[in-house]
């Protein structure tokens, strides 16, 4: 068993010895927690090959899932320099949000534990997939648990909320399994190496009409799930809705499935589609980098407000990732990586907010970093990162991808990089009603962070710091994979130019003649 | 001869039928039903088919029958009501069915092969001998399985008609 | 003596047609269960002369022993669906097939 | 002479599972009358013995693979895995049986027998290769289950779910048999084989009459199977009867219905499938709007789960219209899931409806997961699969359908079915939102913990349900091989 | 040479009173705090001593900070000439501005955050000025800019300070739109960031391809610029930036942050020179807002107002300056004015501080006898920014003026007549503060000796800065400086005389002149109050529009309406309207379930028919 199998099955083992444990015990808080943190432990073997080089799958696992001519499904994962970070995001969180889980889920923890670790499982799997229908597959794992998390352990609203979540998601997602059952059936495989293979040698061959129409079907799931402008109207009230630990999860992992897809499959596996598609989605993005700052700034509701902010980010790498350059690939994993650690860290204070004053309505709030100045300036050095200030994460994310955006349209980077702006206005006009001004009764008696508290910030914060200052531990096998894929998406030059040119001779001809 | 007898036949089929529908008393619907079996059983025997004929008015119009006209006495059953309801079937119904009864008899007339003429007499393939051989060689296993039909019938006849759960 | 006139087979099949199309309309239009029950009866009996009707037309017995088996069957089915229709007059004291249709949409 | 026609043994032993389930059932009536009312459950005990006995017999016929009694059954791979799986929803229906009938205070060995009875019909059903066989299967287990369905003959929801079964189904039989009494008249037989092999030889201005005969066919197993627009019974009839039997009816019956469906199309009416797939693609469509988008807007379990049914007879129909090997085995294998999914989520309704069935509503289940947290995950897990979550066995299902359908090139279907099936996630997971978001109701509050055969049943087709969603491949291995005979 | 070493020691001071400093004595965060800009200014100046003359610039190349394609950036620091005057003033007067906090803060909360936050500017501040990349300078840049936001809103609990410290930021950020999209068009155009390579590739580039893309780089940072050094049309957070602790104002809001913007045009000088559109912009966004500040500054009650607003006028000298092309001016003035009006600064501090807080100087006045020591370093200061012969100020804005004078007439005008305004308003504050009589409350005193030992350093630095010959030393960089016209420095020095002896008039001679005279003028003096209503016309005009659009067009109308209303939810009403059709299949009855059993057999029969046939 590969590093890499065992970091994805470790949670999905201390799901179930949860699921075996009595309901009212603090072991299952310890094996939860436990379980992560081994997880994230044997994760850190994964860093050195991937350093080694990044543009290879390494920790591979390819077992034979289902032997059918017809449906040749392989269990098969493995990692390169985009996942690698995306798997360490994950296992790195977990353990903070089952921490967080312990003081502010307060009933049947139990469960919502076993629901963690089954996200994870889920997760995990998603990130490391190199078969499609295993990608799918567990694509639908991960919703689950967030769904049943979301349900069960939300806010008031949280049925119909977590209903339109999932029905949302799932239409998506759906036209995703269309889409990957017709590659099948095109190329009698499951497998995405293999389908590389066989598209860069030419031995496969998409039309464009068949191009266009799976690269929109892995659209409409990727777009669903990160959001993409207009698809996103399901994320406020999830992400409102679900409990702390949940959100913090939801935002910084879930949604970097979406755009993990988006690079992963979609501008590789249909390089002439997404070309042509890139225009149109990368106005998208930055209509929902506006947009979204712009809803966000008048948000009454800090974790709405948040919950606005992310989709701003996330748009930004959508954009990033519609460069199709090199930069801006980077820039978009990158902020993958760093819009996971600092939403995180946002959500999990906001967390701690609403634990002492029971509302997050910022009306409710008012002068708090007088009795909390620990929280405010934990709270100031994360926002600080999430507005992109250089030397925390944010910043290396966003500058890249507009530089990406700038190489391709400058107007584009105006454009986005009004959303930079924006994200400072409504982020300072919010810390300023929650923790400045003079401070309300309400507020004045609530108590600062204690200890454990502190145990999930800090290396939140450290992480903030490490990756805006030395972004060349992270950099080189991210870089190396996007160049990777970036040339695979390139490569179809050849054949796009062939497609333009010579209007007499008909596409499909061209096909039969590979 | 057959001709005649054919046309006589059908006619009472058809009458017998077209009363049972329009009658608006069960008993006299049941009686009209138990007509068109008399006629059908001549019509059997024109085909050859002594066997059936005889099935058809001892088991069909003798016994089924009378069950039925037996349960209809047994609820003391009066005319029936008219209803409002279910008015789709009420208003799409006829042309429905005169479009159904249209398109079989067309097709059955325009598609259908050259088929014989039936003259009473020239095949009698249907006797209770050739029935019989075939019921225990080749028909053995429907023959067989059909029994566990009648028993699932006076099973659930028994537990649906009993009067009190004991 | 009156002389043997055949009878083209292509009338049984009109004939049984028709029986086949009447039984259809007693279903639709019939109000009662037990005429909607004998209109279902009325459909097998065309069924039943169609099978003879081939059976003639093929000449051999085959479908005469279909024909006894769907008369078995009809038989079996009487005894069942009458028991049925009791069961439903005891609880509901009618047989207004309109009537019966509490369960909906 | 006379014992030239007398099969020979073999033909016994292929057909050794429907005379074991028969000699079970006739052993349960004749025991019956000498059963004190409080030991009857041990008549269902024996109707499991039998119909584990018959089980093994199935597996054991396998092995002796061939038709029997002159052509009227055939013993495969095909009958062996429905014969199976009608036998096992006979075992998950009857388990639950119990408590239900203790609850309903009608304990009865003929229940038991009726059971075993249907199940012979639905064995003869997926193993007929003659029509009149498939006629003869069709009606011993419709009998059946027209008096199962009015069991609790004091019951005004049995008495008109029995009803409308009885009338609706023996109207749609007389169609099927209509259109059989033509293809005999056409073809001059009743064999499938034959039947083929006489509509391969006609030439295309005489197929309109067949194709006629056919239209009637698939009327009859159409209703059977609930397809749109013949569906209209389904809802109603399951809503009617009582849980463990209507999660009996919505599975043996219908499993059975399509694996002669499926023979009869594909085998015997291939040379007309330019015909019929058109009509397959409508209906499948038309199934899967018509039982999705009713089932929105239900508010009773198991109204909506009947609604489901129908949708998931959809499904099964898009395999149909694939017309190829794997939309076979894609059948095989959707069928196989489905029925275990929808049982267990019928004795889920059927142990939450207390006496009388009062409960049955979906804000029923409120809080389902406080007081009984097992139920309720086991649940969870039929409901996901019911929507098509992967790791179950729904989700394969779909999956394997949905590429048989794309291998045929069904690609709007392909879309249309998978867009349907995300609208299908909106009214189940209604039921987990109930479960799980809800405060108690007073339904789960007095709620007693499950039986001891209620919860074998829940488990064992939850456990089924997630290890064909898992471990797909023994599974997939026999269908793939036991496909191809019926083409 | 280890360049990192100058900005660590504030870093380590930042880590160590931001981590331990609630816990420490005050004596021990002072240590921490000062002794952190001392070691480094220590340093800063054994460094020079060690590359003197620096006749090139010296780099230190430390770590690869970002890597991807194209795109490299390094964490690598720089010394030239220009960047050591710079650092000097950075350490030199922020040295005395931490001592002098010493003092001033002494009895307020948060004496440690203070300390944290200012040493963390020292660090941000070195970076921008020693960085060799434009990145690097971003980081610096916005870094400062963090620090200004932090210090203004060092009195959080107070809802003008909070406020405007979001607004210090948020128009800086808007600059900053523009500094980053040049980032990306330099990026683009050249390939790289740093200075010395932006250079070679300017040199070897044809100048009709550059010319247009050049300009817009230039404007780009421009922009920028005007946000960081608040010049028209971005100079409206300054004035609010003065809610914050007076050393702030002092140090981050007179000497040395928003002098950043004229030091990054100097460092791009060799960008500017090849675009004169874009230097000619400069130039007249400099004379406009010097003037254009300086008449509010005309009627503004508050002392730090006044000299707030009289700082957004000297950068824009500033901004003339490097404007006409005489950087070496332009930065000579940044550096007299550092000292002087960091002087006029801690000196207003030392009276505000002497009066409890009180800054009107409605409420001032006769507090010569009082604080004596005070009075004298801030009549220095005055002097100095008036021009008076052969204080600092006399050479630098001279300097700058001549330069103007040979450029454009019009601009030495205005920027002359200026000069007069800005001595008028100065001295009207200083004798409005320290003449007449005491029309306040409090019991005033001198400072103690941690304030006024810096106030009295600086007063000799406002004096005698001039004679430091900063001009030639930068003319390494910069080419040597324009002649002196001394047509154009007796113009400005009249102007400047006059402008002190008008307000001596007004305010010492004839008191009831100056109220007299705001009447006479009536609705332009209000307008001039009210600063041109400008905040307002912002409000009105963009944040409240803003406001409104986001809230009741995009959330209530497009997200909730339009997306979620009639798209999603929309959809399921629309399936569930079908479910209006279900009313007439699932009837209940039986008879219409037969219909449809008969319909669908007809459907399937015409099916069958129509396609027909045997394959």
């Amino acid at each position: 068993m590969s590093v890499l199998a065992a970091t994805c099955l470790i949670p999905f083992v201390g799901f179930l010895i949860i699921l075996c444990l009595p309901r009212k015990s603090n072991a299952a808080f310890y094996t939860a927690f436990g379980a992560s943190l081994v997880a994230f432990f044997v994760s850190l073997a994964l860093i050195p090959p991937a350093l080694a080089n990044g543009a290879l799958f390494t920790s591979v696992t390819n077992q034979i899932w289902l032997d059918n001519p017809a449906l040749p499904i392989r269990f098969h994962m493995g990692v390169d320099g985009i996942s690698l970070w995306l798997i360490l995001l994950t296992t790195f969180l977990l353990p903070i949000a089952v921490w967080a889980a312990r003081s502010m889920i307060k009933e049947r923890l139990r469960t919502f534990l076993a629901f963690l670790l089954l996200f994870e499982f889920g997760v995990l799997c998603v990130f490391s997939a190199l078969d499609l229908f295993m990608f799918y597959v567990f694509w639908e794992i991960a919703l689950v648990p967030m769904y049943l998390m979301v349900g069960t352990f939300g806010g008031p609203k949280r049925g119909p909320t977590a209903l339109k979540f999932f029905v949302y998601t799932m239409l998506g997602s759906v036209l995703m399994l269309a889409s990957i059952l017709y590659l099948h059936s095109v190329t009698g495989t499951f497998d995405y190496v293999e389908m590389m293979q066989g598209f860069t040698s030419g031995r496969l061959m998409l039309t464009g009409t068949q191009q266009t129409l799976l690269f929109l079907g892995f659209f409409a799931a990727f777009a669903i799930k990160t959001p993409i402008f207009p698809l996103h109207t399901w994320l406020p009230d999830t992400y409102t809705q679900a409990p702390m630990p949940a959100t913090m999860l939801l935002a910084a992992v879930m949604s970097k499935m979406g755009v993990y897809g988006l690079l992963r499959f979609s501008i590789t596996l249909f390089p002439n589609a997404a070309q042509d598609a890139a225009h149109w989605v990368a106005i998208l993005a930055i209509i929902g980098i506006l947009y979204a700052a712009l809803l966000a700034f008048i948000q009454p509701n800090i974790k709405r407000l948040i919950a606005y902010s992310s989709l701003s980010h996330l748009s930004f790498i959508v954009l990033g990732i519609f460069t199709l350059t090199q930069q801006g690939a980077d820039g978009a994993v990158f902020l993958m990586i760093a819009h996971g650690v600092s939403i995180a860290a946002l959500f999990l204070l906001t967390g701690y907010m609403e634990q002492r004053r029971g509302s997050l309505e910022i009306a409710d709030f008012g002068g708090l970093a007088s009795p909390a100045p620990g929280l405010a300036s934990a709270y100031m050095i994360t926002l600080y990162a999430s507005i992109g200030l250089p030397t925390l994460c944010n910043f290396i994310g966003e500058f890249l991808i507009l530089q990406g955006a700038a190489i391709v349209n400058f107007a584009w980077a105006g454009w986005a990089t009004g959303g930079v702006i924006l994200s400072a206005v409504y982020m300072l006009w919010m810390y300023q009603r929650t923790f400045w001004r003079p401070k309300t009764e309400q507020v004045a008696k609530l108590p600062d962070l204690r200890l454990r508290d502190w145990v999930p910030v800090v290396p939140l914060i450290l992480l903030m710091l490490w990756l805006g200052n030395y972004t060349q531990s992270f950099m080189p096998p991210i870089s190396s994979a996007t160049s990777r894929e970036l040339q695979q998406n390139k490569a179809s030059q050849e054949y796009r130019v062939q497609l333009k040119h010579p209007r007499t001779v008909h596409v499909a001809e061209v096909l039969r003649a590979h | 001869m057959d001709t005649i007898l054919f046309i006589i036949c059908a006619i009472v089929a058809i009458l017998s039928g077209l009363n049972m529908i329009l009658q608006k008393h069960p008993i006299s619907s049941a009686l009209s039903l138990v007509g068109v079996m008399g006629a059908l059983a001549v019509l059997y025997l024109l085909l050859g088919a002594e066997f059936l004929a005889m099935a058809q008015m001892f088991v069909y119009a003798g016994a089924v029958m009378v069950l039925f006209i037996f349960v209809i006495m047994l609820l003391n059953m009066g005319r029936e009501r008219a209803s409002r309801k279910s008015w789709f079937a009420q208003i799409v119904g006829l042309p429905l069915v005169l479009a159904f009864l249209g398109i079989l008899l067309f097709i059955t007339k325009a598609a259908l092969p050259p088929f014989r003429a039936v003259q009473f007499g020239t095949w009698v393939g249907g006797g209770a001998y050739n029935i019989g051989r075939l019921l225990f060689t080749t028909y053995l296993l429907p023959f067989e399985v059909i029994s566990v039909v009648v028993l699932i019938a006076i099973v659930g006849a028994v537990i649906l008609a009993r009067k009190e759960i004991d | 003596m009156i002389p043997p006139m055949p009878v083209p087979l292509s009338w049984y099949l009109f004939l049984s047609a028709v029986l086949f199309a009447l039984g259809v309309a007693g279903f639709i239009y019939r109000k009662n269960v037990i005429t909607m029950f004998l209109s279902i009866e009325l459909m097998l009996n065309a069924v039943n002369l169609t099978f003879i009707a081939f059976s003639y037309q093929l000449q051999h017995i085959d479908g005469q022993i279909y024909s006894f088996f769907v008369m078995v069957i009809a038989a079996a089915e009487a005894a069942v669906g009458l028991a049925i229709i009791l069961a439903v007059f005891r609880n509901r004291g009618t047989l207004q097939v309109d009537e019966v249709d509490t369960m909906k949409l | 002479m006379l014992t030239n026609y007398l099969p020979p043994g073999a033909d016994y032993l292929r057909f050794l599972p429907e005379i074991i389930l028969t000699a079970f059932g006739l052993a349960i009536m004749m025991l019956e009358p000498f059963t004190p009312v409080r030991r009857k459950s041990s008549l269902g005990v024996l109707a499991l013995v039998g119909i584990a006995a018959a089980f093994a017999t199935d597996c054991w016929a396998y092995f002796y693979a061939g038709p029997a009694f002159h052509n009227m059954i055939v013993i495969d791979g095909y009958t062996t895995f429905f014969r199976a799986l009608v036998l096992v929803v006979g075992f998950l229906c009857i388990l639950p049986s119990f408590s239900y009938l203790s609850r309903e205070n009608a304990q009865s060995g003929e229940y038991y027998a009726l059971i075993l009875f249907s199940l012979v019909g639905q064995c003869v059903l997926v193993g007929a290769i003659n029509l009149i066989m498939v006629f003869i299967g069709l009606e011993i287990s419709s009998i059946a289950t027209y008096v199962l369905a009015g069991f609790l003959r004091t019951d005004r929801r049995n008495n008109e779910s029995s009803l409308k079964y009885f009338l609706l189904g023996s109207f749609a039989t007389a169609f099927l048999l209509y259109g059989i009494a033509w293809i005999y008249g056409l073809t001059g037989s009743t064999n499938l084989n034959v039947i083929r092999q006489v509509l391969e030889r006609s030439s295309p201005h005489t197929g309109l009459l067949p194709g006629i005969a056919a239209a009637l066919i698939f009327v009859g197993f159409a209703f059977k199977v609930s397809v749109a627009p013949f569906q209209v019974w389904a809802p109603d009839v399951y809503q009617g009867a009582s849980a463990p039997i209507a999660a009996f009816m919505s599975s043996a019956p219908k499993a059975a219905a399509f694996a002669v469906f499926f023979r009869v199309f594909i085998d015997s009416f291939t040379p007309l499938n330019g015909s019929w797939m058109p009509l397959m693609w409508g209906c499948a469509l038309a199934t899967l709007i018509i039982g999705n988008i009713a089932a929105l807007m239900q508010t009773n379990v198991k109204r909506l789960l009947g609604y489901s049914s129908v949708a998931h007879a959809g499904y099964v129909l898009i395999a149909l219209t694939a017309d190829s090997q794997i939309g076979t085995q894609a059948a095989m294998f959707y069928l196989g899931s489905y029925v275990l999914m929808n049982i267990g989520a019928f004795i889920v309704i059927g142990h939450v409806a207390a006496h009388n069935e009062r409960f049955v509503l979906i804000k029923d289940l409120s809080g389902l997961s406080h007081r009984q947290p097992v139920t309720a995950a086991l649940l969870a897990v039929f409901v996901f699969s019911l929507v098509g979550v992967p790791l179950t066995g729904g989700f394969f299902g779909k999956f394997y359908v949905f590429q048989a359908a794309l291998d045929s090139h069904l690609v709007v279907l392909t879309v249309l079915g998978l867009i349907t099936s995300a609208i299908a996630a909106f009214y189940y997971l209604k039921l987990l939102v109930a479960a799980y978001m809800h405060e108690p109701s007073p339904a789960v509050e007095t709620l007693g913990p499950p039986a001891t055969g209620v919860h074998v049943a829940m488990w064992a087709a939850a456990l089924g349900t997630l290890f064909l969603g898992i471990f797909p491949a023994p599974l997939v291995a026999f269908i793939s091989a036991s496909a191809s005979v019926i083409r | 040479m280890h360049l990192w070493l100058i900005p660590i020691f504030p870093l380590a001071g930042f880590v160590i009173n931001g981590l331990f400093g609630r816990r420490m004595p005050k004596a021990l965060v002072s240590l921490f705090g000062v002794g952190s800009v001392a070691l480094s200014l220590g340093y800063v100046c054994y460094a020079l001593s060690q590359l003197w003359p620096l006749t090139t610039p010296f780099t230190g190349h430390y770590y690869t900070w970002l890597q991807s394609g194209f795109l490299q950036v390094g964490f690598d620091l720089t010394v030239d000439r220009l960047t050591a005057v710079m650092l000097l003033i950075i350490t030199g007067v922020g040295l005395l501005i931490h001592i002098y906090s010493i003092g001033y803060m002494g009895h307020e909360s948060g004496y440690d955050r203070f300390f944290t936050f200012f040493n963390l500017f020292v660090f941000f501040m070195l970076i921008l000025v020693l960085a060799s990349n434009l990145l690097l300078l971003f980081v610096g840049w916005e870094g400062v800019g963090l620090c200004s936001y932090l210090l203004v809103g060092f009195y959080y609990h107070d809802n003008y300070s909070s406020y405007s410290a979001n607004k210090a930021m948020i128009v800086n950020r808007i600059g900053d739109f523009g500094f980053l999209l040049g980032i990306f068009l330099v990026l683009i155009t050249f390939h790289t960031l740093d200075f010395s390579k932006m250079a070679a590739e300017l040199s070897t580039m044809p100048v009709e391809t550059g010319a247009g893309i050049l300009t817009m780089i230039c404007l780009l940072l421009l922009a920028g610029s005007t946000g960081k050094s608040a010049q028209i049309p971005l100079y409206v957070w300054l004035p609010d930036a003065m809610a914050g602790p007076t050393p702030v104002s002092a140090l981050i809001h007179a000497a040395t942050m928003v002098t950043a913007g004229v030091y990054m045009i100097a460092r791009l000088s060799f960008l500017y020179n090849h675009t004169p559109v874009a230097m000619e912009v400069v130039a007249i966004i400099g004379v406009i807002t010097a003037a254009f500040s300086a008449t509010i500054g005309l009627a503004q009650h508050d002392i730090k107002k006044v000299y707030a607003y009289s700082t957004i006028s000297q950068l824009g000298y500033m901004f003339l300056g490097v404007g006409i092309g005489a950087y070496s001016a332009g930065v000579f003035h940044l550096m007299t004015h550092a000292f002087f009006k960091a002087l006029l600064f801690l000196g207003a501090g030392s009276v505000i501080h002497a009066l409890a807080g009180e800054q009107d100087l409605r409420r001032m006045g006769g507090l010569r006898k009082k604080m004596p020591i005070t009075f004298v370093t801030l009549l220095c200061a005055s002097l100095a920014i008036s021009g008076v012969p052969y204080f600092s100020a006399y050479f630098s804005k001279d300097a700058i003026l001549s330069a103007a004078y040979s450029h454009s007439l019009w601009m030495f005008w205005v920027g002359a007549v200026t000069a007069g305004v800005t001595s008028f308003y100065v001295f009207r504050a200083f004798f409005l503060a320290f003449f007449g009589t005491y029309r306040g409350h409090e019991h005033a005193h001198e400072s103690s000796w941690v304030m006024t030992a810096p106030l009295i350093v600086l007063a000799v630095l406002s004096v005698g800065g001039g004679y430091i010959p900063v001009m030639s030393w930068l003319s390494l960089g910069f080419g040597p400086a324009a002649h002196e016209n001394t047509i154009a420095m007796d113009i400005s020095v009249a102007c400047g005389i006059l402008g002190i002896v008008i307000a001596w008039l007004f305010y010492i001679v004839r008191p009831s002149l100056a109220p007299a005279f705001t009447r006479a003028i009536g609705p332009v003096y209000t307008l001039v109050f009210n600063k041109y209503y400008v905040d307002e016309l912002n409000h009105n005009a963009i944040v409240r529009p803003l406001k409104a659009i986001s809230d009741v067009v995009l959330w209530r109308g497009v997200d909730e309406a339009l997306i979620d209303g009639v798209g999603v939810n929309g959809m399921g009403r629309l399936i569930r309207s079908w479910g209006g059709l279900l009313r007439w299949f699932q009837s209940g009855s039986v008879r219409n379930y037969g219909t449809w059993v008969l319909i669908g057999s007809l459907l399937a029969i015409f099916v069958f028919g129509l396609v027909g046939g045997v394959r």
